[in-house]
């Protein structure tokens, strides 16, 4: 039998309350993380893919967002109803994270020294020199040189990749079961990305610990994952295999994906893009969320929303992988089925 | 948690507090003194006053508050009796007039100064000396400068030579002079003196904070024997409605200008009372001659007069507070005569103006009018406007600043009306000659065939003559309608009701002549 | 470090000397004083005599080499009124003034930041509603009126407190409340809003990751990147402070700087004018100047420049 | 390989202001979700009213001084707020107040928001050694309390409306230099400036088509914090004894008169101090409100 995940998210539902309005970025998603493993969650922005990592770090906005349903479930312990400190002691600590900016993501008036001593002053029982030595030895281990000069610096005084390196190794100082990246590379130069990437890849290596990637960038994904999970409009479309969802991606949202990714010999060709915009939460109807923009809607998915149709682990939320709906739809000459 | 901020936040700042005011700190109480508990005799009193002293020198400084404060520190050779302004001895004990040009002057002895050196003539011409020396930027230079030289007689003797006839020089040693110790300012130069002054008077200096508080305490050996209250504060509090407070809540005893609204509030505080006197300062309004308008015409400027109630300005805006004036003087004058008073006739206002050519529908005139310098001042130009409205003519008031309102004035830039006050004047001279010659700007009118009796009135010496001469003057002036006179300003004190004070006619404050009843 | 030092210096002497030239000109085209201080009855000729003794009847440029050549030896010349030295005065009454434009400002700070912060933390609540309406108020209100008001309540009708002049700390409680009442409201404002804007930046997010506990966070990561712009209000401030005092010093009988300026301003004593504007001036610009030494110590991005 | 998938529109602030209608439109709808913009707002329009139709509301003739009937407390005779030192009717004096106040604010907003803003413009739009000059001056002036400054100014030119318009005018244009140039200097450095210059388009051009459009949010939110700052300027000259003198029943002038009835007659000094709150108040809402709902990266200062 399977060990059993290390995260596993059940039913999760979000509410984000602005004035009179409610908003739901995440309606009833599912998901798991197992352990060592390198899970990427895909999707446009605005897709609840960060608030799903927030959420599983227990950050949402405190007055305004709220889980409204569902579990999760971390290494036993179940994190929804978790107190704020209870939840402290996780934060940093069992679950770190990455953030996506790291030129805004370290504070300016303090030194790198200062910022890292935090996780460690908060989850450790050390001295001040054993926090020094072990944030110089974390600093190395991202590979940055002048590591016992970097402590005492300002976040200024570093370039943006060796900032996302400090902040790799502020995610890693307390070993962390579950490492949360947030488009860890979107802000950094192509060449850094790679770095970045490599790094990452290395350290997940290095470590029993899991990854979870969170990106809009495919060929990141293709790059670094065990499993994706594509998110569209709050909620789960497809997960599978990254081999299965590069082969075969079965949700048309997944398909646009695909096809908007260049292949390598093909640069010439107009790059496809997925018309049409992500519905806003409070434009959702009761169908298929991706319905108004999905070349191969039919009837049935402007009226009810798709359950999860499962096949050998791909699983992907869409009517056309119905056998009985499939009969109603009208252009079925084109499911886009490649091979 | 939050209390203890709160009170974190209190220490932190009485600490500051306390660190910043080691200095100042020091004797703040004598206000409460003051008060004293019941059956202690209270020998402490504090005057509120309008602003600080300019200087504590004197003969320097023109301005009432400076003069007030230091003549309880120097004492003049000649003073004014407070109810009817009549010469009475001080530091000199006769004066007599030897011919045109000298007087001599017989002085007291046995006077100390405060520093234990004798008063004596060299005293009383150095402080005369002091006017003139042009050093010493006297402000009363101008008033003196006939003066052509101050002879030492001997210890007690002196003799002053005039360059030409000074028929008002006694007014002017009551009014101006003060004594000054040779030897003292000799030594420390007048910037210390200034500021630690010493003379003969009732009170010695303690302590002067500038903009914040003058201290005297009773000078023990002083002449006339030391004075009843022993330690006097003059506060500095610009600002009415706070000196007002003050008075209210206990911190000062006594301040003076008290507004005529306020009169109420304060009779009716079981503390305190009003002292009233009429002043012999006068408010009028000037109509002017030096500008080209209508008030050239004497029948504008007689309609003016009846058209004006100033019966009604005085009880509806003064609240009867104030002498109704009839002529160019007041009775506290020496030279006053009786003249006839304009009677309030609005239609015998609106039949001369018709008669110089003036429609009253359509005349629009212009009124400027310090604001806060009299008592209502700019209050009772716009009651003057509102007369005048009711014959049909438009007044714009026109409310000035006091430094603007004098610079107008001096300037000659006011059109038609304006409002002034004068005084404490006592003489007809010097009333009649800076108000009503081309070279006094301070009424806007003159008349050539008047300003040459003015000035021949001026050089004589016969006292009957003088008088007679005056006194047609005064008629003249009255039928030329030579402005609207409205009323001896009334000067109104806000006292203790324990307090025994009689006001001056002079507006001199002097604690050596108060005292608390018990 | 030096060099800034030193440009600043510089920028500091440049300003006040062009603050100096534009008040003298004003000033000296705004009319002629001598009239004021001789008595009323003082003919023409001496009026005259007394002008060209202070210098008013010569050319203005020659007027204006004379002063400022005397201005920067710190020599403004003689009040006119007193006879005393100008500079002198002003420097006497500026302790006062210092003192309380000081306890405004710690009192102003000792209330707001806590409010401030307590307010944007606890965003939208009731606390918060109310401490924001409050602040709104508190910059509305004229100073002279609420001075009055507390003279009337405090003075005359409870007779708890004195009613101001110089002196001992409960003659200070007053003024300083009101010369503060402004910078309350206008720091707290600012502490709020500043504080909102930097609790919504990502390094607090990325410390909240780190699982450092919430006052933690506030008191030492988020007060700190809000001190850089509450220095810079505050150095302005205290020049606003410095104004205010004008009102206050009148209403309160405080014996400060302002309320000489305001006093010679009705006298027409140009030389302590300008005097008072060059002390006004001087502070100011070395105010700012310290404020940008201070927010240079705190924030380490310009100090390593 | 890395492409990403695009951005949804319209998350950025737009740098020229979408259509008149629309934004008018949205405005509306921003106000009635603000209770302190809409009560702003209703404060505002009620003083523009009183100031145009004061005179036909009034129950009084402001200026006209009845003395018998000096000093009677409110809703005495017919007298809603009671009558001052001369009798005249306290609320038809504080309404033609609201018009004085108005035009102060008004007035001063458009002489100092106009001459500040092309010196804004000029110094951040041309830079060079005009920028330095002027920039110069503008910091001279703001070596000075402002209002220290408007004080020294009217004691120097005279009191008088006109001459305190122009004295708050001279203390306050500086703010809008400011606050202009460095809006300007942002805006140089936008793309679609930099765009336009590099095809070619005229600097005077440039400037009219692209640069005056993108100043107005910034002017309107600043003007309208600055009237409540200029009125209780002016409120605070007049206390010192310079201003706007009387009879002109403007509100700070009613206050300085007033003042010294505050044992006597509390109602002199309470009601125009209230309605010089009032005012700053609503214009202060209002303009947070508009700062707040044109341009939330002000939300700072």
């Amino acid at each position: 039998m399977m060990e059993k995940p290390l995260l596993e998210i059940q039913n999760l539902h979000v509410e984000f309350k602005s004035g009179k309005e409610v908003v739901r970025p995440i309606r009833g998603i599912d998901l798991k993380v197992n352990r060592r493993e390198t899970v990427g969650i895909v999707g446009e922005s605005g897709c609840g893919k960060s608030v799903t990592s927030l959420t599983v770090m227990g950050l949402l906005p405190e007055k305004t967002g709220r889980i409204a349903d569902g579990s999760i479930l971390f290494d036993g312990t179940e994190l929804t109803a978790l107190p704020e400190k209870a939840y402290r002691k996780i934060r940093g600590n069992d679950i770190s994270m990455i953030f996506q900016e790291p030129m805004t993501s370290l504070n300016p008036v303090f030194t790198i020294g200062e910022q890292l001593s935090e996780p460690l002053r908060q989850h450790r029982k050390m001295g001040k020199k054993e926090i020094r030595e072990t944030i110089i030895s974390t600093l190395k281990q991202v590979g940055l040189p002048r590591a016992e000069q970097i402590i005492d610096e300002y976040p200024h005084q570093l370039s943006g990749g060796m900032r996302q390196r400090v902040m790799i190794s502020l995610a890693l100082l307390c070993q962390p079961k579950l490492m949360i990246a947030d488009e860890p590379t979107t802000a950094l130069d192509v060449t850094i990305q790679a770095q970045i990437l490599e790094l990452l890849k290395a350290i997940r290596g290095s470590n029993d610990m899991s990854l979870m990637l969170i990106t809009h960038d495919l060929g990141v994904v293709a790059e670094m994952c065990d499993r994706v999970i594509v998110m569209y409009a709050g909620e789960i479309v497809e997960e599978a295999g990254v081999e299965a969802i590069f082969d075969r991606p079965l949700h048309p949202y997944t398909q646009g994906l695909m096809q908007s990714l260049p292949s390598n010999n093909e640069r010439k060709g107009k790059l496809f893009s997925i018309k049409g915009q992500v519905p806003k939460p409070s434009e959702i109807g009761k169908g298929c969320a991706f319905a108004n923009r999905c070349p191969h809607a039919f009837d049935r998915c402007f009226a009810e929303a798709p359950p999860v149709f499962s096949e050998a682990g791909h699983q992907s939320k869409c009517w056309l992988l119905d056998p009985v709906s499939k009969e109603g739809s009208r252009d079925e000459s084109s499911i886009p089925i490649r091979s | 948690m939050k209390k203890g901020y709160f009170l974190a936040v209190l220490l932190v700042l009485s600490f500051v507090l306390a660190a910043c005011t080691e200095g100042t700190a020091g004797d703040s109480e004598s206000a409460s003194d003051a008060k004293g508990e019941d059956g202690k005799q209270k020998d402490s009193i504090v005057i509120g006053f309008e602003s600080d002293a300019a200087t504590l020198i004197a003969n320097s400084d023109v301005n009432y508050v400076t003069d007030a404060q230091i003549r309880s520190i120097y004492d003049p050779l000649i003073d004014r009796d407070g109810d009817t302004g009549e010469f009475v001895p001080v530091l000199a004990e006769e004066w007599e007039n030897i011919d045109e040009l000298t007087w001599r002057l017989k002085l007291k002895e046995g006077v100390k100064f405060h520093n234990g050196s004798d008063f004596n003539a060299e005293a009383a011409k150095f402080s005369i000396d002091y006017i003139l020396d042009d050093a010493n930027q006297s402000f009363y230079k101008s008033r003196w400068s006939d003066i052509k030289e101050v002879k030492v007689l001997s210890d007690y003797e002196v003799e002053i030579i005039t360059s030409k006839p000074f028929p008002s020089l006694i007014e002017r040693i009551a009014d101006d002079l003060l004594i000054m110790d040779p030897v003292y300012v000799n030594d420390v130069g007048t910037e210390e003196a200034s500021k630690k002054p010493v003379g003969t008077g009732p009170y010695e200096f303690v302590e002067w904070s500038r903009d914040n508080y003058l201290k005297l305490k009773a000078f023990e050996d002083y002449w006339a024997g030391p004075a009843k209250i022993k330690n006097v504060e003059f506060r500095y509090i610009p600002e009415f409605s706070t000196r007002l407070s003050a008075f209210v809540s206990g911190e000062i005893d006594m301040f003076k200008n008290v507004p005529v609204d306020s009169v109420e509030k304060i009779e009716s505080d079981e503390n305190s009372k009003i002292a009233e006197t009429a002043s012999a300062r006068i408010n009028y309004l000037a109509l002017s001659t030096f500008s080209d308008g209508p008030m050239k015409d004497v029948k504008v400027r007689q309609a003016m007069n009846h058209a004006i109630d100033v019966d009604e300005l005085l009880e509806a805006v003064l609240n009867g507070h104030g002498t109704k004036l009839t002529g160019p003087l007041s009775k506290i004058n020496s030279g006053y005569t009786e003249t006839d008073a304009y009677e309030y006739d609005p239609e015998k206002a609106k039949e001369l103006l018709k008669e110089a050519g003036y429609d009253p529908e359509s005349m629009e005139l212009t009124l400027d009018t310090p604001n806060g310098r009299y008592p209502m001042d700019s209050q009772v130009a716009q009651a003057i406007a509102a007369q005048l409205q009711r014959i049909g003519i438009t007044v714009n008031v026109q409310v000035n600043e006091w430094g603007a309102h004098l610079e107008k004035v001096r300037n000659r830039e006011i059109k038609d009306m304006f409002i002034l006050g004068w005084g404490p004047a006592f003489d007809a001279q010097s009333t009649i000659e800076n108000l009503f010659t081309e070279a006094g700007p301070y009424s806007s009118f003159s008349e050539p065939g008047l300003e040459k009796k003015i000035y021949e009135t001026n050089e004589m010496f016969d006292q009957d003559e003088r008088y007679d001469g005056y006194a047609e003057i005064q008629k003249a002036l009255v039928e030329q309608a030579a402005w609207v006179p409205l009323w001896q300003q009334s000067d109104m004190y806000a006292v203790r009701k324990d307090l025994d004070f009689k006001p001056k006619v002079d507006e001199k404050i002097l604690p050596y002549e108060m005292s608390w009843e018990n | 470090m030096l060099d800034f030092v030193i440009k600043r210096v510089i920028q500091v002497g440049i300003v006040v000397l062009l603050a100096l030239t534009v008040v003298f000109f004003l000033i000296r085209l705004s009319g002629d004083p001598t009239p004021l201080f001789l008595p009323p009855d003082a003919p023409r000729e001496q009026i005259d005599e007394y002008r060209s003794k202070l210098g008013f009847d010569r050319p203005l440029l020659v007027q204006y080499g004379e002063f400022m050549k005397n201005a920067v030896q710190g020599d403004f010349g003689n009040s006119l009124r007193s006879k005393e030295d100008a500079l002198g005065m002003v420097l006497q009454r500026l302790p006062a003034t210092f003192q309380l434009a000081i306890s405004a400002l710690v009192l102003s700070l000792l209330i707001s930041i806590p409010l401030g912060v307590l307010s944007a933390f606890k965003r939208n609540s009731i606390f918060d509603r109310i401490a924001v309406a409050l602040t709104v108020i508190g910059q509305a209100i004229p100073s002279f009126w609420f001075g009055l008001l507390l003279i009337f309540i405090f003075a005359a009708q409870l007779k708890v407190l004195p009613s101001g002049g110089g002196g001992s700390i409960v003659h200070m409680i007053l003024p300083t409340l009101t010369l503060a009442a402004y910078s309350i409201a206008r720091f707290t404002r600012f502490t709020r809003s500043t504080m909102l804007d930097v609790l919504r930046k990502d390094f607090i997010r990325t410390a909240k990751a780190s699982g450092v506990p919430t006052p933690r966070l506030i008191a030492r990561y988020a007060l700190k990147n809000s001190l850089i712009p509450i220095i810079t209000l505050v150095a302005l401030d205290l020049g606003t402070l410095l104004g205010g005092a004008v009102i206050t010093e009148v209403v309160f009988s405080w014996p400060g700087i302002g309320r000489l300026l305001l006093q010679s301003l009705l006298n027409r004593d140009f030389p302590i004018v300008l005097a008072g504007v060059f002390i006004i001036a001087l502070i100011y610009a070395v105010i700012n100047f310290v404020a940008d030494l201070l927010y240079a110590f705190v924030n380490p991005q310009i100090r390593v420049r | 390989m890395t492409i990403e998938i695009p951005e949804q529109p319209g998350s950025s602030r737009p740098a020229v202001t979408p259509g008149k209608q629309s934004k008018l439109a949205f405005l509306w709808s921003s106000l009635l979700h603000s209770w302190t913009g809409m009560t702003g707002f209703i404060i505002i329009l009620l003083l523009l009213f009183l100031s145009l139709f004061g005179q036909w509301i009034a129950p009084f003739d402001p200026m006209h001084a009845e003395f018998s009937k000096k000093l009677l407390p409110p809703m005495t005779d017919g007298h809603l707020l009671g009558t001052d030192q001369l009798g005249r009717d306290i609320l038809s004096r504080m309404i033609a107040g609201a018009r004085i106040s108005v035009i102060i604010g008004v007035m001063t907003v458009l002489i100092a928001g106009t001459f500040g803003t092309v010196v804004g413009i000029v110094s951040g739009y041309f830079r060079g050694w005009l920028d330095v000059v002027l920039m110069r001056i503008v910091d001279v002036q703001l070596s000075f309390p402002f209002i220290l400054l408007v004080l020294v100014i009217n004691a120097i030119i005279g009191t008088g409306l006109k001459n305190i318009i122009l004295s708050l005018a001279i203390g306050g244009w500086v703010i809008f230099a400011r606050v202009v140039r460095s809006e300007v200097l942002a805006l140089r450095e936008k793309e679609f400036i930099t765009a336009s210059v590099a095809t070619g388009v005229p600097r005077i051009q440039i400037l009219f088509k692209h640069i005056l459009p993108n100043l107005f949010t910034p002017i309107i939110i600043l003007s309208s914090l600055q009237i409540a700052t200029y009125i209780i300027a002016e409120a605070s000259v007049s206390f010192l004894g310079f201003g706007v003198q009387p009879p002109n029943p403007a509100w700070g002038n009613m206050l300085s008169e007033g003042k010294d009835y505050i044992f006597s007659s509390w109602w002199l000094i309470t009601f125009p101090g209230v309605a010089i709150m009032i005012t700053a108040l609503g214009v202060n809402f209002f303009g947070d409100w508009l700062r707040d709902t044109l341009d939330p990266e002000l939300k700072g200062e």
